[in-house]
């Protein structure tokens, strides 16, 4: 059920397309950097605790 | 004239000395010894106010210590005697005569510090210490590329400077003629791992472990 | 009466311990999946009301549905800049870890609402205005406003020392208020010398009707939760990455 | 105070101090605009203050790095935040001896290369009042900036990005009182802001500089 846009139906998309583009990006760099992040920190705190016995 | 005590310094947010503490009274010179790294640069820096303590005090009066880093602050363009000049001037205006007779610069006054050989400049960069007036001079290994002779000027200003009521802070690996000096060797300070709480706030790594 | 006004200074005071990283990792752990969902949901009611459900505008088509993601973008823009101006003062008075990490974990998301204010503004422009791009003052405050997230990113990626680069981003920060501001009469000054009158206005100053007003409202609140859901994601990263720095300091130290 | 305006004034000046190097840069970049946007005098005297104010802004924006990187590489800096003068007042020092060996050689030299761009009669004593003025909190902001970026390595372009944004303001009002000389035009509000400014970044700024310098020297 596509909503008529009329004759400005490409900037209308176009506008939805790249905003949502852009917060799908921020958002998907933010996780994949955070799950990096958290990998390595349980790594080093594994390496920690077995150091510590 | 210095009073330190509980003294805790980092570098790079990581504590690299604590507890460390001594005083200093006029006539007394102080020679910090340690294995690269342990915190000799960083240690005098922090008694110089250039960067804050992690712990500890420092208790000094103002405008008491003059800090000669491992730069020699030496403008390359600029002749000997401008570049003492300058500094005696910054730091309230005595004459630059003294400093050149001591560090043997009276035959180079003219010269650009470009054109001088390394220990000359090192010679300079000492000699800036003698014309702030200030009390108590810290050096970072002051003797780095000088020459016996050159070493032997530097220990007989000290000397006149102790004997004047001036003390002297000195990081250094070898063995000056300052025979009367203490030595603080500043490898025990070395926070044990994962034992040290430094006290007040907790600064850089601290609040993350 | 004086044990009655003791509370809320115990209460304001006890605010700080959400400042201490271990604590604010708890917090925000719980309520990040609550605070995530409400982004999520608001944002889908709010554009999908929008995109769909709302009429043309009588004078601008259908372009007026792009207001649902430039107002709230814009909005955000500024905002989320304000929110580093605050919690680079919280780092500078009170030298708050997460204060500091959160201005930094704020401004690329920031940034990124900067940047898509002007890309949907842009190809408003086209329709409307006849052009992509205009310098007006509004266009032009946000193109300056999207130069200083850009210098303060990169001022905190080149400074190795994590302390010193809070201080000097806060500092940045704080400067860089003031001249965003004064930029901002500038260009306004500057625009006017150029044209004389010829403003273009945006849609926000005509009076807006209930039938594009709630879902609006909906979609900014979809946009302020999703900023919050990230800052506070990226925050916990940076936390994260701070005491991994920490770990490995100190095993190298051992 | 003197002795470190002196001292600055004389690194500048002498060989291998890049005292020429910006008037140099000015002077191509003003040579360079017809080349590339046509010879059509008409279009160039319009367009004449704009790009001489922004030719003197970019030449200023070189040499800014040498404000402090020097005496941070050679150990200066630290001897001078432990002197007796405040941080703030060699900061405030050091940036006037900047503006003495570039804004102002910058500002002396816009009207000779003004000839070559066509600028009009009544352009050239408002290009000079308001580059005498401008280029003061170019200075001033200039060495904010360098103050931040003082102790990285290849700050350089670094410093261009996080100063170019401050400049915003500064340029806006001197490009416009120039622009409104021009052609004609009262400057009087311009000119009080473009004022406004140079005396504001000349009180604040320096403050704001020796914070960022002393958590550099830290």
């Amino acid at each position: 059920m596509m909503p008529e846009l009329g004759k400005y139906a490409v900037e209308v998309i176009s506008a939805y397309v790249v905003s949502v583009a852009l917060l799908g990006g921020i958002v998907w760099a933010s996780l994949r950097e955070g799950a990096r992040v958290r990998r390595e920190l349980r790594s080093v705190e594994a390496r920690r605790d077995r150091a510590d016995g | 004239m210095l009073n330190v005590s509980g003294l805790a310094v980092a570098r790079g947010g990581v504590c690299v000395l604590s507890g460390v503490g001594f005083t200093l009274a006029p006539g007394q010179a102080l020679i910090l010894r340690g294995p690269n790294g342990v915190g000799k640069t960083t240690l005098l820096r922090t008694l110089a106010g250039l960067q804050p303590p992690l712990a500890g005090s420092v208790a000094c009066g103002e405008d008491v210590i003059a800090y000669a880093g491992h730069a020699d602050g030496v403008k390359p363009t600029l002749t000997v005697t401008e570049n003492l000049t300058f500094w005696a001037q910054v730091f309230g205006g005595g004459g630059i005569g003294a400093a050149m007779a001591a560090f043997d610069l009276d035959g180079l006054a003219d010269r650009a510090a470009q054109n001088l050989s390394a220990g000359q400049k090192r010679r300079l960069g000492l000699a800036r210490m003698m014309v702030t007036g200030r009390p108590l001079w810290m050096f970072d290994e002051p003797t780095v590329s000088l020459d016996a002779a050159s070493v032997g000027l530097f220990e007989t200003a000290v000397r006149v400077h102790l004997a004047g009521g001036g003390a002297a802070i000195m990081a250094t690996h070898i063995d000056l003629g300052l025979t009367d000096a203490r030595v603080l060797d500043l490898s025990p300070f070395r926070p044990q791992p994962g034992g040290v709480r430094t006290g007040n706030a907790p600064t850089g790594d601290e609040a993350f472990l | 009466m004086q044990h009655k006004d003791s509370v809320p200074i115990s209460r304001r005071m006890s605010l700080w311990e959400y400042a201490n990283p271990k604590k604010f990792m708890q917090v925000s752990g719980a309520a990040l999946p609550w605070v995530g969902g409400l982004a999520a949901l608001c944002l889908a009611v709010g554009l999908i009301w929008g995109f769909f459900f709302t009429p043309d505008d009588f004078r601008q088509g259908s372009t007026v549905k792009i207001i649902y993601i430039h107002v709230p973008a814009a909005l955000m823009g500024i905002n989320a800049w304000l929110m580093m101006l605050v919690t680079s003062l919280i780092w500078l008075v009170r030298r708050h870890h997460v204060s500091a990490l959160a201005a930094k974990a704020a401004a690329p998301v920031g940034l990124v609402m900067t940047v898509i204010a002007l890309a949907t503004g842009a190809i408003w422009g086209q329709p409307m205005w006849g052009t992509w791009w205009a310098w007006d003052p509004r266009l032009t405050s946000f193109l300056i406003l999207g130069l200083f997230y850009l210098g303060y990113i990169a001022l905190w990626a080149a400074i190795d020392n994590p302390d010193t680069a809070a201080d000097l981003t806060s500092v940045l920060c704080l400067v860089g208020s003031v001249f965003a501001l004064l930029s901002r009469y500038a260009v306004l000054f500057w625009n006017q010398g150029l044209h004389q009158g010829a403003s273009l206005t945006v849609t926000q100053d005509n009076p807006i009707s209930d039938i594009y007003y709630w879902p609006l409202i909906t979609s900014i609140s979809g946009f302020v939760l999703l900023f919050l859901t990230l800052v506070l994601v990226r925050t916990r990263t940076e936390i994260r990455r701070r005491r991994l720095q920490a770990l490995l300091n100190r095993e190298r130290m051992a | 105070m003197i002795a470190l305006l002196r001292r600055d004034m004389a690194v500048a000046t002498r060989a291998g101090g890049g005292f020429g190097l910006g008037l140099a840069f000015f002077l191509v970049v003003v040579v360079l605009v017809p080349l590339s946007v046509g010879p059509d005098t008409a279009v160039l005297s319009r367009i004449a203050p704009g790009i001489l104010w922004l030719g003197a802004l970019l030449a200023c924006l070189l040499s800014l790095d040498r404000i402090f990187a020097l005496d941070f590489e050679d150990g200066s800096l630290d001897l001078l935040a432990t002197a007796p003068l405040p941080l703030e007042g060699a900061v405030a020092v050091k940036a006037f001896a900047h503006w003495l060996t570039t804004g102002l050689p910058l500002t002396l030299m816009a009207p000779v290369l003004g000839v070559l761009l066509n600028l009009p009669v009544p352009g050239y004593r408002w290009l000079l009042a308001s580059l005498l003025l401008g280029t003061s909190a170019l200075s001033v902001i200039g060495a904010f900036g360098a103050a931040l970026t003082v102790g990285l390595r290849r700050g350089g372009l670094l410093l261009s990005l996080l100063v170019l944004p401050l400049y915003v303001p500064t340029l806006i009002f001197g490009a416009e009182v120039a622009r409104r000389g021009a052609e004609g035009m009262p400057v009087a509000t311009p000119l009080a802001l473009l004022a406004g400014i140079s005396l504001g970044c000349a009180a604040l700024m320096p403050f704001a500089a020796a914070a960022a310098l002393r958590v550099n020297l830290r």
